[in-house]
């Protein structure tokens, strides 16, 4: 006979309002193989707690059911209150007579009668619990960053400072981001490359930081503590090791009218290239596509001139893989495009703004390179269609976010900062100039914003017009802007030099793609999600992954920086143990049964289940079984559900135990 | 002492399974919002939707439920990434059978309910509530129970004070 | 009213009209955040007293009388720019309908009386003849509308090239397009459709 | 293809007999299979068993008649499941046998190189009760076989026999079908409940089942007890739901539950039903090729999902 | 490249005004397509389809007027082709919302006494023209290319509007009547009031809206170095060539530009004698264009 104990709370008012929480210890008592029942008033406190671990000794209790919040909320305090009193932890329940009884219904005998219900059916569950000892895994120290922008470069030098190796992959062929592309930043309009470049630099010569750019992510096999990553080293067609980055073959390519992407195609550069100047590693690429030998087979230029002999024309992709324990997730964001979209892209363009054929409507980014001194104008602001200095300068907000119609229903939250941003740098470069920005709202929450936001009008004379802009189109060399200001009531027209749209932050494309591979959740834009909206913000629902910058979200630099220092604590936090201990929630094979039709197998989500030969003593096959490797199962317990004879069990969740609930009701 | 409460005649028993990532979560959150719904529900706790046996669901059911509701996360939305597509293909198949074998599956409901959904945890155990009140108890499964061998129908007064006894 | 302060609350605001606007349009007004577009792009702007948006506007805060005493509605176009480029999908044009439908039903409290009669003699012709002839509706209108000599000068014109039917033939389904006008007619009086 | 005569012309048998014994001697005796599984003559007159031959002397015990109901696939799934022991058997199959041992071969109980298949060509075959010794016809054919779709398997390492043309039947089977679907559930339920009132439990349907191959079934165990043992209607009725569920997307339909069924019970309809649900929903239908995944094992995305709320 | 050729008949719903003020857009239609040998047949006894004056105050009346002239097409064989880009989107709009809304829907068969034809195609000519027929198609069969040509294309609003409903082209930048027109050899020009509003139906009771409205129109296409305009709605056509006159009077403004139905041209490309193409029913005097380009 069992001796469970059941604790039933008040939780102050909250429970002990809407439940006679007396008469459900009362009645407790009453069920079989209850030893000791009572109610007390939080149950979750200190005296509380000892409430529970005394009785535990003082009646020999094997089980114990606290009838309380979610479990959501305390199992975790009650199982260590149990363990403290010398109980298996998994001996010891939570009945949630609150989230699910006193807080949902008000007939005080109706909500009763439910907790004494829900606390019968987890005595029932409780006595067919098993003692269970948590799985223990080593930790590989070592963390995998994935992104080179800023918020990669933050959590890899924060973790390496913590003397951890760090694995940093970047997709192109140098780190830095979008932070590399921006002239000034806000609120203090410090220039971005003199505060980047210095990180980029700290970051590649790190001794505890290995470098892969020109890489991606191919597989991410493992879990939490021992992940093992497959990483593919795109062919850069120069040998790094060699390469002295003096740039003599970029200067004698004979190609180079190709647009740079990196200054938003403003500007060009040659087949060999490196992305801009500051670039790191400052060793260049072949653009493979666009290069002449690669397309003609002649040529050969720059191998003819390069000194080390660093031109690889033969060089493959190669894979390397990285035993890690932890995974940054920083992969970052791109603008949204008013282009007309491919058909079924649920993304739609803006017909309205010209889909993007009018040369003299350009994207924020854009701005910013128009507007950096190393960009493709030195930092004249020049239109792209005639290089004429214009005067009239109209910006507008929300093109893409706030808009469902567009397939966008958030806020880019960054807008409203660096729009105030350009019309500063703006008047600061074209004193004659004159900048109109059509807006919604102005969202400038933060340190200095609103000041920022406000000095932008109030001493660098912008106009501000609150309302949208229905169209745009080309009229001789200007562009007229059709909008509306709803204060006063009337139609704008303005009749601009050059526009500049505000598009939409959305995530990179192929974040999908990498969070499959990293088994990782994301919501219907493909941003990152987060396991907690507030309070595991940096953390993914899969265990040893974690997420920096705006791969999670629209976020602006500061907002990165901290994000991506949080996620370098939490995996230093990981690395400060030596192992890992994981509910052991898994399940088991029952090898006696199994016939080894590997449904089970089959329908793994997490490809935890192998077969196993069983033999005799002289070697001999005597049949296959499966067999489930606990470190990678994942405790879903589809394998269980699907076996025919239910040789596989999930702790924790066995068909004793859920049997038991329902036979309790 | 609440005078907007109905007296209803019958209060069916309804059991929810559940997955503990997303509707239970719901629940919680429909807790935390103090929405009202009818008490009738039981809630069993799974990992996921992936591990629902059919079985469960019968057992319940045989048990005396009146409805079942199995709940999980949205496709795509899966903890387990596809716990929950396996169990939709599983229920599919399982509630054709049932329906061949003459259950009507109006008291059997599924539906996936996130762990931000509270409103319709609340919309899901309100609807299915009220269904299978106004439907009256699952007699049929209760029925068998009470019945022996070769005995088609309760043909007997013994019989039927014993298929009266049962609460 | 048109300066008079908007004095809010439950008694002022009416909703009801606002939901029977939404029922009718299929369109939520709550969720237009005001940025303006619809104005923005509006060809018949500076003909209404009130922008598009500000109707919007008005309907979130209950205001009917405001909305259905102004001329705005009556020269909305139908060209659908606003329904069009709406970043939430709120179905202006939609609302406008649904507007003028209420203003109609109501016997129409609008100073706009030129349209209104226009889409009247328009309608009572679909009634009449089960399709239009330009020339009837257009001298009617003028008739009644107490313009007589407008577009006197076109009138010739256009006949002369044929554009304007004198005589017209009978449609032969004129006494289904009678049944369908009394069956909607019907179903209002039983309370069936709006 | 319909001929006008209302039987099946026995000579198919005689011929698909004579085939099975060349086969048979051959394979045996150049060592290709260690035996060979096939049919014997029961004891009584017009009766089938089914045989195992090791020695090629002894061919000329096999047999193809109306009367070989048997799903030999059953003999290497469970029943007799030491021979395989001995290496490479050689197995004689009816269409509908072989697509148990494509299910079979699906769920890692058999390996195709493992088999060497001597596919019949089956006209069809007796339903329970049939007079013997008599050519098939309206009277006594098996409801499978009236709709059969594989009389000549595909697949076979050689298939014997010529099909002849075939007498109309009835459908009876797909009009029970039918019948059962235009019910009300209320009409439906005690239509299953009468039947399985009936039932004494015997397992003699899971016993024959090639796919009930399981070490321990599910439904005798008792710490959870998921279904009641005793022959109970609670317990009948849950037996017969658990077993339905178990081989949805599996049953190749061979029927061999339903004609040894002592009470009767119309079992094949349930898994009738249960393969007609999963060809509309996934597309699925069971022993036609070996598939890795069933389609309870797998799912797309956009699975139907019409029925969740 | 060319598909092979196949027969192509469609029922055929001119609406009020290709009775009327419209009726060199009916007859250049008829034209064009007996040219192209593609098979139109008039729907008999088709009713008016409310246009925007029904919508605008009687919605259940608009949609059951266009829901009756659907089933009357229901007995002419082939999609229905409707010319009027008015029409088109009201018959457009009345299967697709009545496809969406039940409610609707049962209020509209019961006024007309039947069930709405869903699934009866429902296509502009343009659609016709430019997909089922195709544009190589066209193509081959200009005898008369329209070289030298400068022409304005001008959608008005409801080729293809409201979103999602006609499913023409893109909504903000169709490129239709340009790839028609040009598949003639004509010149389109690039200009900016393709898509604004022409003052629609205020023609009759705000005529002053029409002066300002199409105004803009003729002057924007005039900028771009346009000879003429080319419309698919009878409306606009109404308010850019009848008023053209009083615009010029109210803006001191001479424009001259000829306003063709897309049919005219481009059934005056493919050959149709130029009498049958009522350019004489035009208030502005395409003739002396067309000469001097040497089309007539």
């Amino acid at each position: 006979m069992s001796r469970i104990g059941v604790f039933v709370c008040h939780c102050g008012e909250n429970i002990a309002r809407t439940v006679d929480v007396e008469k459900v210890a009362a009645e407790a008592a009453r069920l079989p193989g209850v030893a000791y029942a009572t109610d007390y008033k939080y149950m979750c406190s200190d005296p509380g707690q000892n409430l529970l671990k005394n009785a535990v000794a003082e009646h020999r209790l094997d089980g114990i059911v606290v009838a309380a919040c979610s479990p959501r909320m305390h199992e975790k305090t009650f199982r260590n209150a149990a363990k403290s009193a010398g109980l298996n932890p998994f001996l010891c329940e939570m009945a949630n007579i609150r989230e699910h009884c006193s807080w949902v219904h008000e007939d005080r005998d109706e909500a009763t009668a439910k907790a004494s219900d829900i606390v019968a059916m987890m005595v029932a569950r409780v006595k067919k619990d098993k003692r269970l000892v948590p799985i223990t895994v080593p930790v590989t120290k070592r963390a995998l960053v994935i992104g080179g922008g800023i918020a990669g470069i933050q959590a890899a030098l924060d973790i390496a400072d913590a003397g951890h190796q760090v694995v940093l992959v970047e997709r192109e062929p140098s780190i830095g981001g979008h932070m590399a592309q921006l002239s000034e930043t806000f609120p203090t309009l410090d220039c971005s490359q003199c505060i980047m470049t210095p990180k980029m630099v700290d970051a590649a010569n790190h001794p505890n930081i290995t470098l892969h750019t020109y890489s991606e992510i191919e597989s991410v096999d493992g879990y939490i503590g021992n992940f093992q990553i497959t990483v593919r080293k795109k062919a850069r067609s120069v040998i790094e090791e060699k390469c002295t980055g003096c740039g003599v073959c970029s200067a004698k390519c004979p190609q180079k009218k190709i647009p740079n992407a990196f200054d938003k195609n403003l500007g060009t550069r040659p087949a060999i290239y490196v992305p801009f100047p500051q670039a790191v590693p400052n060793t260049p690429v072949i653009d493979r596509a666009n290069c002449t030998w690669f397309k003609t087979g002649k040529c050969g230029v720059c191998q003819k001139v390069c000194g080390p002999g660093a031109i690889d024309y033969e060089q493959e992709d190669r894979l390397i893989v990285e035993p890690v324990g932890a995974i940054v997730v920083a992969t970052g964001f791109e603008l949204y495009s008013i282009t007309e979209k491919p058909k079924g892209s649920p993304i739609k363009g803006y017909g309205e703004f010209g889909h993007g054929t009018i040369p003299d409507v350009i994207d924020g980014l854009t701005f910013e390179r128009l507007a950096s001194a190393s960009g493709p104008t030195g930092g004249k602001i020049l239109r792209p269609s005639d290089g004429r200095e214009p005067k009239q300068v109209v910006f507008v907000q929300c093109v893409g976010s706030r808009a469902r119609e567009k397939g966008i229903s958030y806020c880019s939250k960054i807008c409203c900062m660096y729009t105030a941003k350009h019309t500063m740098l703006y008047k600061h470069k074209v004193h004659d100039g004159q900048a109109y920005v059509f807006f919604m709202d102005a969202r400038t929450p933060g340190k200095s914003y609103d000041e920022f936001w406000r000095r932008a009008i109030e001493e660098e004379e912008a106009v501000y017009i609150r309302g949208m802009v229905s169209r745009l189109y080309q009229k001789g060399d200007k562009i007229v802007v059709m909008g509306s200001d709803v204060h006063v009531g009337v139609q704008v027209e303005i009749e601009a030099d050059l526009v500049v749209l505000a598009t939409a932050v959305q995530p990179r494309a192929g974040a999908d793609t990498l969070a499959q591979k990293l088994g990782i959740s994301y919501d219907s834009y493909h941003f990152y999600s987060e396991a907690h909206a507030k309070l595991k913000p940096v953390e993914c629902a899969t265990a040893g992954i974690y997420l920096a910058g705006a791969c999670q979200g629209p976020k602006d630099i500061p907002d990165t920086v901290s994000q991506a220092s949080a996620a370098a604590a939490k995996v230093m936090t990981l690395f400060a143990k030596d192992e890992l201990e994981r509910e052991p929630i898994v399940a088991k094979v029952n090898e006696k049964n199994c016939v080894a039709c590997l449904y089970c197998k089959k329908v793994c989500p997490y490809g935890a289940v192998e077969e196993k030969e069983i033999r005799d003593r002289q070697g001999n096959l005597i049949r296959v079984v499966a067999y489930v490797n606990p470190g990678v199962c994942g405790g879903c317990g589809t394998c269980q559900a699907s076996c025919p004879s239910k040789s596989v069990e999930l702790d924790g969740y066995t068909d004793e135990q859920i049997m038991a609930m329902i036979e309790a009701l | 002492m609440h005078a907007h409460k109905e007296n209803h005649a019958f209060e069916p028993k309804i059991v929810a399974f559940v997955c503990t990532w997303c509707t239970y979560a719901g629940a919680d959150l429909a807790g935390t919002a103090r929405l009202q719904y009818p008490a009738n529900t039981r809630v069993v706790k799974f990992p996921c939707t992936g591990r629902i046996d059919p079985v469960f669901i019968l057992r319940a059911f045989q048990k005396g439920a009146d409805g079942v509701l199995v709940s999980g996360c949205h496709p795509g939305d899966c903890h387990y990434m596809a716990g929950n597509f396996h169990a939709r293909r599983r229920f599919a198949a399982f509630r054709a059978l049932l329906d061949f074998i003459g259950v009507d599956l109006n008291r059997l409901q599924f539906s996936w309910v996130s762990a931000a959904e509270g409103g319709k945890w609340v919309e899901v155990a309100t609807e299915l509530t009220e269904r299978v009140r106004a439907m009256g108890p699952m007699r049929e499964f209760r029925e068998l129970e009470t019945e022996e061998q070769w005995s088609g129908a309760i043909d007997t007064p013994e019989l039927q004070a014993a298929y009266e006894a049962i609460p | 009213m048109k300066h008079s302060t908007m004095r809010l609350s439950t008694e002022t605001m009416n909703l009801d009209f606002v939901k029977k606007v939404e029922a009718l349009s299929g369109s939520s007004v709550r969720r237009c955040f005001q940025c303006g577009k619809c104005s923005a792009g509006c060809p018949m702007r500076s003909f209404m007293e009130h922008p598009p948006n500000r109707i919007v506007r008005f309907l979130q805060l209950g205001q009917y009388e405001r909305v259905l005493a102004g001329r705005s509605i009556w020269y909305c176009a139908s060209c659908e720019t606003c329904t069009t480029r709406c970043p939430n999908k709120v179905d202006l044009a939609a609302i406008m309908d649904a507007l003028r439908k209420c203003s109609w039903d109501a016997k129409g409290p609008s100073k706009e009386s030129y349209v209104q009669l226009a889409n009247r003699l328009f309608i009572d012709n679909i009634r009449t003849y089960g399709r239009q002839y330009e020339m009837r509706l257009a001298a009617v209108f003028n008739v009644k509308s107490g313009q007589f000599l407008k577009d006197l000068m076109l009138g010739p014109k256009l006949i002369t090239r044929g554009k304007l039917k004198v005589f017209h033939q009978k449609n032969r389904n004129m006494a289904e397009i009678e049944q369908i006008f009394k069956r909607i007619e019907e179903m209002r009086k039983k309370g069936e459709a709006p | 293809m319909t001929n006008t005569a209302q039987t099946i012309d026995p000579a198919l048998y005689a011929a698909v007999t004579d085939a099975i014994r060349a086969e048979a001697k051959k394979v045996l005796e150049a060592g290709a299979a260690a035996a060979v599984v096939g049919w014997q003559a029961g004891r009584r007159q017009g009766t089938a068993m089914p045989a195992i031959i090791t020695d090629p002397a002894k061919v000329a015990e096999l047999i193809f008649s109306p009367a070989c109901v048997n799903n030999l696939a059953l003999y290497l799934s469970k029943a007799k499941k030491e021979i395989r022991a001995r290496g490479r058997i050689a197995i004689v199959v009816k269409g509908c046998d072989l697509k148990a041992l494509v299910g079979l071969m699906g769920e890692n109980q058999l390996k195709r190189e493992d088999l060497h298949v001597i596919g019949v060509v089956c006209a069809g075959v007796q339903r329970a009760g049939a007079a013997k010794d008599i050519p098939l016809s309206e009277e006594t054919i098996a409801g499978k076989c009236r709709e059969c779709t594989v009389h000549t398997p595909e697949g076979a390492d050689v298939t014997v026999g010529t099909l002849p043309d075939l007498p109309h039947f009835t459908p009876v089977e797909s009009e029970e079908l039918s019948r059962l679907e235009a019910m009300t559930p209320a009409q439906r339920w005690s239509f299953w409940k009468e039947h399985f009132a009936r039932c004494i439990r015997c397992y003699a349907c899971r016993q024959v089942c090639p796919f009930c191959y399981c070490e321990q079934c599910l439904c005798d165990r008792n710490r959870p007890q998921a279904v009641e043992t005793t022959p109970r209607p609670a317990g009948n009725m849950a037996w017969h739901i658990v077993r339905a569920m178990h081989l949805a997307g599996r049953c190749a339909g061979c029927a061999e539950c339903e004609r040894v069924c002592p009470m009767d019970i119309p079992l094949n309809l349930l898994n009738r039903k249960m393969a007609k649900e999963l060809k509309e929903l996934y597309g699925h239908e069971a022993g036609f090729e070996v598939k890795e995944k069933g389609p309870l094992a797998q799912y797309r995305e956009d699975d139907d999902q019409s029925f969740i709320k | 490249m060319t598909p092979a050729k196949k027969l192509l008949s469609y029922s055929y719903y001119p609406g009020c005004s290709l009775h009327a003020s419209a009726k060199e857009y009916d007859e250049s239609t008829r034209g064009l397509f007996k040219a192209l040998g593609i098979g139109l047949k008039e729907v008999p006894d088709w009713l008016c389809c409310g246009a925007t004056p029904a919508h605008n105050v009687d919605e259940l009346l608009s949609l059951s007027l266009c829901a009756k002239n659907l089933s009357l097409a229901e007995g002419v064989e082939g999609d229905l082709a409707v010319a009027c880009a008015a029409c088109f989107s009201r018959l457009k709009v009345t299967q697709h919302h009545l496809a969406d809304n039940e409610t609707k829907r049962k209020q509209v068969e019961y006024a007309i006494a039947g069930a709405v034809n869903l699934q009866k195609p429902v296509k502009h000519l343009l659609e016709i023209l430019a997909k089922d027929f195709g544009l190589d198609r066209l193509t081959e069969a200009v005898q008369k290319p329209l070289s030298g040509l400068k022409v304005a294309c001008y959608y008005g609003c409801l080729l293809t509007r409201p979103p999602e409903v006609p499913e023409l082209d893109c909504v903000e930048a169709p490129t239709i009547m340009e790839r028609v027109i040009g598949a003639v050899g004509a010149e389109t020009v690039r200009w900016s009031h393709r898509m604004e509003c022409c003052g629609a139906n205020f023609t009759l009771s705000r005529p002053g809206v029409v002066l300002k409205l199409s105004g803009s129109i003729l002057d924007s296409a005039k900028a771009a170095g346009a000879d003429c305009l080319m419309v698919a709605c009878p409306l606009c056509h109404g308010n850019l060539d009848i008023r053209q006159k009083e615009i010029e009077e109210a803006t001191g403004e001479r424009f001259g530009m000829p306003v063709f139905y897309m049919t005219q041209l481009l059934a005056l490309a493919v050959g149709v004698a130029p009498g049958k193409l009522g350019f004489d029913s035009m208030i502005v005097n395409p003739l002396p264009l067309l000469k001097e380009k040497g089309l007539v």
